[in-house]
């Protein structure tokens, strides 16, 4: 009887000190659908939801810690990355990073990062991409987008990436100013005759640079015309080359006149 | 300043005939010059840069601050034990050095020696030729111990209050909302707010029934408080006292920590206004001005907002109220509208710093703006006239509740100033110049962009110098954070004043605060307590009764050598 | 160590000493001694799961000493049978009896009837500084190497020094005074408003054991540029990059280390 | 005034007042505080286990819904789990692969233990040796039925339960599995003809019998060591899993250390069982006899149980080493992640077991005459033991409300943060194993005195070196805050290798000095007071309960994988439980592991009782 007791008694105990920690139950990683449209914004969002649970990156990497570190802390990455190996791009050095992580191992740190594209943890080269654009966004500002080619990305798809590279620039070189006006929706407010009229090259590439520089409107009427600016994506999307030729459009449109 | 010096001559004359010599005054106790050099070192250190180095309240800091630093080449003291116009005794400067006077830059300076405070004072009293004037000295007001506090007196001073016309100023409740507030000046032409009575913390000479008393009786010298000790008697100034002191609810503004929303069964009736909130705990939350991001307002009028706020099942309604000088119905206001620049901008600041290096850094870089200027305008710190006024060409008051627009997963909040790029926010906008709500979706403070209105319901009042807004919307609802029972959200408020041209980013604003969200259910303590109080009684009869029937006959001891 | 709590219970335990006591009233002692210094020994409190954890141990290691022996058991038992077993100890019995419970409930009661408090988060005061340079208005600063530019004029310059300071004063009480006070001490007009609340200059345990180059950090980037471990990020200061020059934010902190009398913690040199 | 009495008024008076401060202020608390609303959420946040659960009824609703189209039966290799009904597989599995565990270690422990003592019977002559050893044997026939029937029933179930996974095992580890069954084979005909010829043979023969015996279980449960090692750590296998060499997937990273980590294990299970079992015949003995053997039993069992135990963390720190050259991620997850806690709980485990058996051995004190002269050091061991014991447990970052977070002003204590860190959890665990060492010294040398000439200088010699070596891990430790990761990891080798030569030194020392010594005081066998029987058998609970923990970290480490990176798991229950959980799971396990070992005690006792006719005669 006694016996029975004290068995008990003694499960039941270390029961209770397994009832006294912590409760955490942690559940397997999801499959992460990236559609390819989605913008590097979201991506950040996204590899930062990776980088905290599938990719289990936040397990032994810390953001803004210092001290003794048994891994290299990964805040400010985004500008480090660039610095790293000679010659070598921020992202191509954190691609590098996560397919060959023994590559380069910072010093001071002994090597042991799993290569992240490989089981346990197996990302997806597309999920790498969000986790490298999340990466970039630590004290940087992110470069990749989904259509990004790596050209370390284990061995996968090395070939392509110069054609691939060749035909982006080629399509937005297809593109005439006009085109641009339209893709980026200027159209949608702006009619295309009107600030040829006024303003000279100049002045019109810094109103759409900066909204606010050139303006005759004040206070909210001008806070919301800048605001209706940057919503609309624009600063997002077009480079400045791009930029620069639909100013040229619509200067043309101006000698028209 | 002839006219004013004459004046005092006047009204101090009486006094210094009528009463004896103080021995101390006799003195002109002016401190030797080792000791006034000595003050002055303390003073260049630690005063100038708010009183100016020639004492004339032109310091560095001047500019922002309202109320302005004393000018002491004017020889008017506010906060004083001699009657009105006299010079204060140094006492009365020594106290105020060491206690400051509550919300205002002025904290107070307990750490510096006594030694230090007294050369302070000689080195203060240089700034004047009234110091060595005799005339202008006088005998404290001697202030008796407080009769005792009661309602009756509260209500006999409610008629004296009305009778000496204190509410034209001060307001009806005393919220500093009288018809001629906006429009007061001190002798220095500068504009100044009457005390809002219901805040007594806010009393720059201490909230105490006999700190009040001094106010009447020696009244606040330079500004439009007169002194009442000639027409009034003591027990009618000691009515008055206890009225306004009946006005407000504590000495301490007892800020909360959080806001409790409590759980209701009946539907959230907005017609039923501020009794809809019966019962809920309030919390009353300091506001500060927003001095962070550009288009900063220094000195917001409203120092503090109480909130309330109820839900059932379907809804959540919260109740805020804060004392307002005018309310200001017209015009229009938005958190999205350019705040106008205050003069730290970068671009100023640049054109400062080249300046420096070029020339003399002491050059007053500051607004060459002079106190007692006719545009300096209390309320506002571009200087524009218009703005001041208010009305049909300026803004109106607004408040707002702001919310994260997601339930942050992990700790870090969107930032307090209208969220940041990653977390924004969600904004309940009330535009008191118009019937509806607003909602906008804040991604920083120059990213804030309209959002969807629909299901947030807004009904606003003000009465007496006190806006009452309750914003109810939906627990659950598609485009915003759910709010859900037992579980705290983050919140935070704003406030912007029309009459002081309060827009986008200038306003009054708080930090995060936590709300919690009572759950509809929950669970009395009685039943725990009974449970483990019998458990634990169980246990020790079973044991008594183990060992009672072990040890029958008497102590039977283990034998302590086997 | 909260010497107030530590030297009383030793103090006490040495009367026990002195008086011979026998093993029940050493353990009882012992155990509510080691209570009552972990509880309130510590200037710092302990978590209350760690205090459970440790009695937890404190309990056994007791258990085990009365249980090492027969008599050290024997001696231990007896006072305990003759509480329920003797009949003049009857009264007593009762008040043990129905004491306990009651002193049970209480807890329970007080357990469940704590004021809410809204959650907070750990704060971590200094933060460290991002590794890699950052930029402000333009340039670059690397943290770890940054200098005062303005520091070196206090030996070869002191009159041109003075007047960084006397600029830095004027920007400290044009910006800064509203929250960290005209004394420096972190009790500006709005302080009260705020969380985390202004820094107190004055205290020896802030810019004293910084370098300036964290001072910089800290004032050009702001609440805004606190990183990932800084929390909390409610804080109120403003990155000053927005309104004040980089020559001004130097001089700013001049006039910090001027004004408070303290020195700024040199840069350690790297090893290379 | 009598002495006693003023003794009853000081300590009256001051436990008195602490009491009345006490109720005073609870008193105080309870008036002062209006009751409030406690703060309990209304809604639970949707957990992975609600989560299994509502995917698991979404695939049963589906598979009704498909019901008509599975009729005609589903084929075997489409199937990839099937649901065990009421706990789910997971559980099922958990519970059975367990048992299975804990006999299987208890049949190869057994007769190593056997063995043993029959070695040290055949050299010293002891006769008492050798029948300890047969009454150990006896336990051996029922729990080997029992064991080989828990394992039939588990591979039964893996088969059933997880097809897929099943499947590919037994593609990878095939050509392993005819060996496996011929050893089993050669095992049951050596245990049955070591139990049954016990006596029948000449000693030496009946020797080689017990060694055989034991080489060829070693030789079982390092097979099935490598399959669940495989799970673990595979290798010999492509990324995709197909097998490129099967002596490689035998041989991975884990499979050694698992090895020597189990053999290790099972002979201190088996001795904390053998220990439990003579504690339960102790507590029923009738005669003094019968007393006497039984708690020289339970005092070899226990002997034989911690002297297996001390080293058991250094086999435990090479398996961490080994996982984590494996797989950072793995061993990540083990100490930092998920299971960190657990290793809280373990030292919990552990300290209990120091603690349990550390008080054995005082509590032996009391049987031998002029161990009195030793008993004042007791309470010191047992200070340094509580203290290691508290910093072991002491977790990195503790459990805080809101309110103690703000006064600690983060979520490390400044003070006992320091507790929390390896350096200092490396050096408690050495002392401990440093003093119970010490413990069994005093022991050992409680009845007897050392004849020989350097006596006095052995014993300070033994001091020194234990002084050394706790001084090395103490300064190691107090090292390991002051230097990089790199080194610091490094450092706890140093800390093992001086407490291992303290230990050898010591005792060669030891037996050196007390050959031929003389015997102060005779050690009275059956003289133990019955507590110290419990704790024997709360040792046996302790020991099972921590293999229970420690198998499920093993198993649990990798988490949503079958075999880590190859296979995962897409049952619903991918998910790592809470500890709670696991800790409830191992509780259950461990009582069913206690019924049926219960039943093992009864059935092996049934052939010493008397005939039923017999007793049948008596009784007419």
């Amino acid at each position: 009887m006694n016996i029975v007791v004290l068995v008990l008694g003694a499960t039941a105990f270390y029961t209770i000190v397994g009832q006294l920690v912590p409760q955490k139950e942690v559940p397997a990683p999801e499959v992460i659908e990236i559609s390819k449209d989605v913008t590097t914004e979201e991506m950040v969002e996204i590899g930062k939801g990776i980088a905290q649970g599938k990719g289990t990156c936040l397990t032994c990497h810390t953001i803004g810690q210092s001290g003794s570190l048994r891994f290299p802390d990964l805040d400010g990455i985004g500008t480090r990355a660039a610095t790293r190996i000679p010659g070598m791009s921020a992202v191509d050095y954190l691609a590098q990073s996560l397919y060959e992580p023994n590559a380069y191992v910072v010093e001071g740190f002994n090597p042991g990062m799993p290569v992240i594209n490989k089981p346990p943890i197996q990302l997806t080269d597309d999920e790498i991409l969000a986790v490298i654009a999340f990466l970039q966004s630590l004290g940087g500002t992110p470069s990749v987008t989904m259509e990004t080619k790596l050209s370390i990305n284990g061995g996968a798809g090395g070939d392509s990436t110069a054609t691939a590279t060749a035909a982006l620039v080629q399509e937005a070189a297809s593109l005439d100013g006009k085109a641009l006006f339209e893709r980026y929706g200027c159209a949608r407010c702006h009619a295309t005759t009107l600030p040829g009229k006024r303003l000279d090259r100049a002045e019109v590439l810094a109103s759409i640079l900066s909204p606010d520089s050139i303006t005759t409107l004040a206070g909210a009427e001008q806070a919301k015309k800048r605001q209706a600016m940057e919503q609309s994506g624009v600063y997002d999307k077009a480079t400045l080359q791009e930029i620069d030729r639909i100013v040229d459009y619509l200067m043309e449109q101006k000698a028209k006149e | 300043m002839k006219n004013a010096a004459w004046k005092w001559i006047v009204l101090v004359a009486p006094f210094v005939m009528l009463l004896p010599e103080p021995a101390a005054a006799a003195e002109l106790e002016l401190g030797t010059d080792a000791q006034q050099k000595a003050g002055k070192v303390v003073y260049e250190r630690y005063c100038s840069q708010c009183h100016g180095t020639e004492g004339d309240g032109k310091g560095y800091a001047a500019s922002h601050l309202r109320p302005r630093p004393r000018d002491f080449t004017s020889g008017k003291f506010k906060i004083r034990t001699t009657p009105s116009g006299a010079l204060p005794t140094d006492d009365d400067l020594r106290r105020v050095i060491r206690d400051g006077m509550p919300y205002t830059t002025m904290i107070g300076w307990p750490n510096l020696s006594d030694q230090d405070v007294t050369n302070v004072i000689y080195y203060i009293k240089t700034f004047t030729k009234d110091f060595k004037n005799r005339d202008y000295y006088a005998q404290p007001i001697a202030i008796p111990e407080p009769p005792p506090h009661d309602a009756d007196s509260a209500k006999k001073g409610r008629e004296v209050y009305l009778q000496m016309e204190c509410h034209r100023c001060h307001g009806d409740q005393g919220r500093a909302d009288g018809a001629s507030a906006p429009s007061l000046v001190n002798d220095a032409g500068e504009p100044i707010l009457p005390a809002d009575l219901t805040k007594r913390w806010t009393f720059r000479g201490g909230p105490a029934r006999r700190d009040i008393y001094r106010t009447f009786s020696t009244g606040l010298n330079g500004t439009p408080m007169p002194s009442y000790a000639d027409s009034l008697t003591d027990t009618q100034r000691w009515q008055l006292v206890d009225y306004v002191y009946s006005l407000g609810a504590a000495d301490t503004p007892n800020y909360a920590e959080r806001v409790v929303s409590r759980s209701i069964a009946d539907d959230l009736d907005m017609t039923k206004g501020e009794a809809l909130f019966d019962g809920a705990e309030g919390a009353f939350l300091p506001l500060f001005g927003q001095i962070v991001e550009p288009g900063r307002a220094f000195h917001p009028n409203a120092t503090g907002i109480e909130v309330k706020a109820v839900h059932n099942r379907e809804h959540i309604a919260f109740l805020l109220r804060w004392n307002d000088m005018r309310a200001d119905r017209t015009g229009e206001n938005s958190p999205a509208l350019e705040a106008p620049e205050t003069t730290e901008t970068v671009e100023e600041a640049a054109s400062q710093a080249s300046s420096t290096e070029e020339s003399d850094p002491f050059a007053d870089a500051v607004e060459p703006e002079v106190a007692g200027d006719a545009t300096d305008d209390f309320f506002s710190d571009d200087g524009s006239a218009e703005t001041a006024s208010g009305g049909e060409a300026g803004f109106s008051d607004a408040v707002a509740v702001q919310f994260p627009a997601a339930l942050p997963d992990g700790i870090r909040l969107p930032y307090f100033i209208f969220g940041d790029p990653d977390n924004p926010v969600d904004i309940w906008f009330a535009d008191l110049a118009k019937p509806a709500p607003q909602r906008f979706v804040g991604r920083g403070s120059r990213s804030v962009a309209p959002g969807n209105p629909d299901g947030l319901e807004m009904t606003a009042s003000y009465d007496a110098g006190v806006w009452s807004v309750i914003f109810k919307r939906k627990r659950r609802q598609e485009d915003a954070m759910a709010i859900e029972g037992g579980q705290w959200y983050p919140v935070a408020f704003s406030v912007w004043d029309g009459l002081s041209g309060d827009r986008g980013n200038k306003r009054a604003l708080t930090r995060w605060y936590y709300i919690y969200v009572e759950p509809a259910e929950t669970v009395g303590p009685l039943r725990p307590m009974a449970k483990a109080a019998v458990a634990t009684f169980g246990i020790e009869i079973v044991l008594i009764a183990l060992i009672r029937r072990k040890h029958k006959n008497g102590v039977s001891i283990p034998p302590t050598n086997p | 160590m909260n010497l107030l709590v530590v030297l009383p219970i030793l103090v006490a335990l040495g009367a026990l000493r002195l008086l011979k006591a026998g093993l029940l009233a050493w353990m009882i002692a012992l155990w509510m001694a080691i209570y009552l210094t972990l509880r309130y020994g510590f200037a710092v409190p302990i978590p209350a799961s760690v205090i459970t954890l440790y009695m937890g141990i404190t309990t056994m290691a007791l258990a085990t000493y009365v249980l090492s022996s027969r008599e050290r058991f024997a001696s231990c038992s007896r006072p305990l049978i003759a509480l329920v077993v003797e009949r003049r100890l009857r009264t007593l019995l009762i008040v043990v009896v129905l004491g306990l419970p009651l002193l049970v409930a209480a807890r329970i009661y007080t357990n469940m009837s704590q004021p809410l408090q809204p959650p907070s988060f750990a704060r971590t005061v200094h933060p460290a500084p991002p590794s890699e340079p950052i930029t402000v208005r333009g340039q670059t600063f690397d943290l770890n190497a940054v200098e005062n530019p303005f520091r070196n004029l206090e030996k070869s310059d002191p009159s041109q020094f003075r007047v960084h300071v006397e600029n830095g004063r004027r920007v400290y009480y044009q910006n800064c005074v509203y929250c960290h006070g005209d004394n420096v001490q972190g009790d500006g007009l709005f302080a009260h408003g705020v969380n985390p609340i202004p820094t107190n200059f004055r205290d020896s345990g802030t810019i004293a054991m910084l370098q300036e180059g964290f001072l910089f950090w800290r004032i050009a980037k702001g609440g805004p540029g606190m990183p990932g471990e800084g929390g909390p990020w409610e804080s109120a200061m403003p990155a000053w990059e927005n309104f004040l020059t980089v020559d001004e934010m130097w001089d700013v902190i001049l006039f910090l280390y001027d004004h408070t009398g303290q020195r700024p913690r040199e840069v350690e040199e790297h090893a290379k | 005034m009598s002495k006693s009495r003023i003794l009853v008024i000081g300590v009256g008076a001051f436990i008195g007042l602490i009491v009345f401060a006490f109720v005073a202020r609870q008193t105080l608390v309870v008036f002062d505080h209006a009751y409030r609303t406690p703060v309990e959420a209304d809604h639970p946040d949707r957990t992975p286990a609600m989560q299994g659960e509502a995917d698991s009824r979404a695939a049963q609703a589906e598979k009704q819904r498909k019901q008509p189209l599975a009729e005609h039966g589903v084929p075997l290799k489409d199937v990839e789990y099937r649901a065990f009904p009421g706990v789910g597989s997971r559980v099922a599995i958990w519970s059975v692969a367990q048992l299975h565990l804990l006999f299987a270690a208890f049949v190869l422990a057994v007769p190593i233990f056997a063995l043993i003592i029959e070695l040290i019977g055949y050299f010293t002559g002891d006769k008492r040796y050798d029948r300890l050893a047969h009454e150990f044997t006896k336990l051996l026939s029922v729990s080997f039925s029992l064991t080989a029937t828990l394992g039939a029933g588990l591979t039964f179930m893996l088969i059933i339960l997880y097809p897929r996974f099943t499947q590919y095992l037994m593609h990878v580890f095939s050509p392993t599995f005819l060996p496996y069954v011929l050893l089993f084979f050669l095992e049951s005909g050596f245990l049955y003809a070591y139990y049954y010829g016990w006596g029948k043979f000449p000693p030496v023969a009946h020797l080689t019998l017990g060694i055989a015996l034991n080489v060829v279980g070693t030789g079982i449960m390092v097979i099935a060591n490598s399959w669940l090692t495989f799970m673990m750590s595979p290798s010999g296998v492509s990324e995709s899993g197909a097998l490129i060499s099967t002596w490689q997937a035998v041989d991975n990273y884990t499979w050694m250390p698992i090895n020597v980590h189990r053999f290790i294990a099972n002979v201190a299970f088996g001795g904390s069982i053998a220990a439990a079992y003579a504690a339960f015949k102790f507590l029923h003995a009738t005669s003094d006899e019968e007393r006497a053997h039984y708690d020289w039993m339970g005092y070899i069992g226990n002997f034989v149980a911690i002297i297996a135990f001390l080293p058991l963390p250094f086999a435990g720190y090479w398996l961490a080493k080994e996982i984590y050259a494996y797989s950072q991620t793995m061993g990540l997850t083990m100490m930092g992640g998920a299971f960190s806690w657990l290793f809280i709980i373990q030292a919990v485990l552990i300290g209990c077991l120091f603690i349990g058996a550390n008080l054995y051995l005082w509590l032996g004190m009391g049987r031998i005459e002029g161990a009195q002269r030793y008993k004042g050091y007791i309470k010191y061991l047992l200070f340094v033991i509580a203290v290691c014991f508290a910093v072991w447990a002491t977790p990195r970052s503790p459990i805080t409300t809101p309110v103690e977070v703000r006064e600690m002003g983060g979520s490390f204590h400044p003070v006992l943060g320091k507790l929390g860190v390896m350096s200092a959890k490396n050096t408690a665990v050495n002392l401990l194993i440093l003093t119970t060492y010490l413990s069994f010294l005093i022991y050992r040398r409680s009845g007897i005195t050392p004849t020989v000439s350097w006596a006095r200088r052995g014993k300070a010699l033994q001091l020194l070196t234990f002084i050394a070596s706790a001084g090395v891990v103490i300064s190691l430790g107090v090292l390991g805050y002051f230097v990089p990761t790199t080194v610091r990891i490094g450092l706890s080798v140093p800390q093992v290798i001086s407490v291992l030569a303290a230990l050898v030194v010591v005792t060669a020392i030891d037996i050196l000095m007390f050959r031929g010594a003389e015997t102060v005081g005779e050690t009275r066998w059956g003289q133990m007071p019955a507590i110290s029987q419990y704790i024997l058998i709360f040792i046996a609970v302790t020991f099972t309960w921590l293999m229970g923990l420690m198998g499920y970290v093993r198993s649990g480490l990798r988490q949503h994988w079958h075999v880590y990176g190859v296979i995962r798991d897409t049952s619903p229950d991918a998910f790592t439980p809470t500890l709670g959980f696991a800790t409830k799971v191992v509780s259950v396990n461990v009582l069913l592991f206690f019924i049926l070992i219960a039943l093992v005690f009864w059935l092996s006792g049934l052939s010493s009782k008397k005939d039923w006719r017999a007793r049948g005669t008596d009784a007419s």
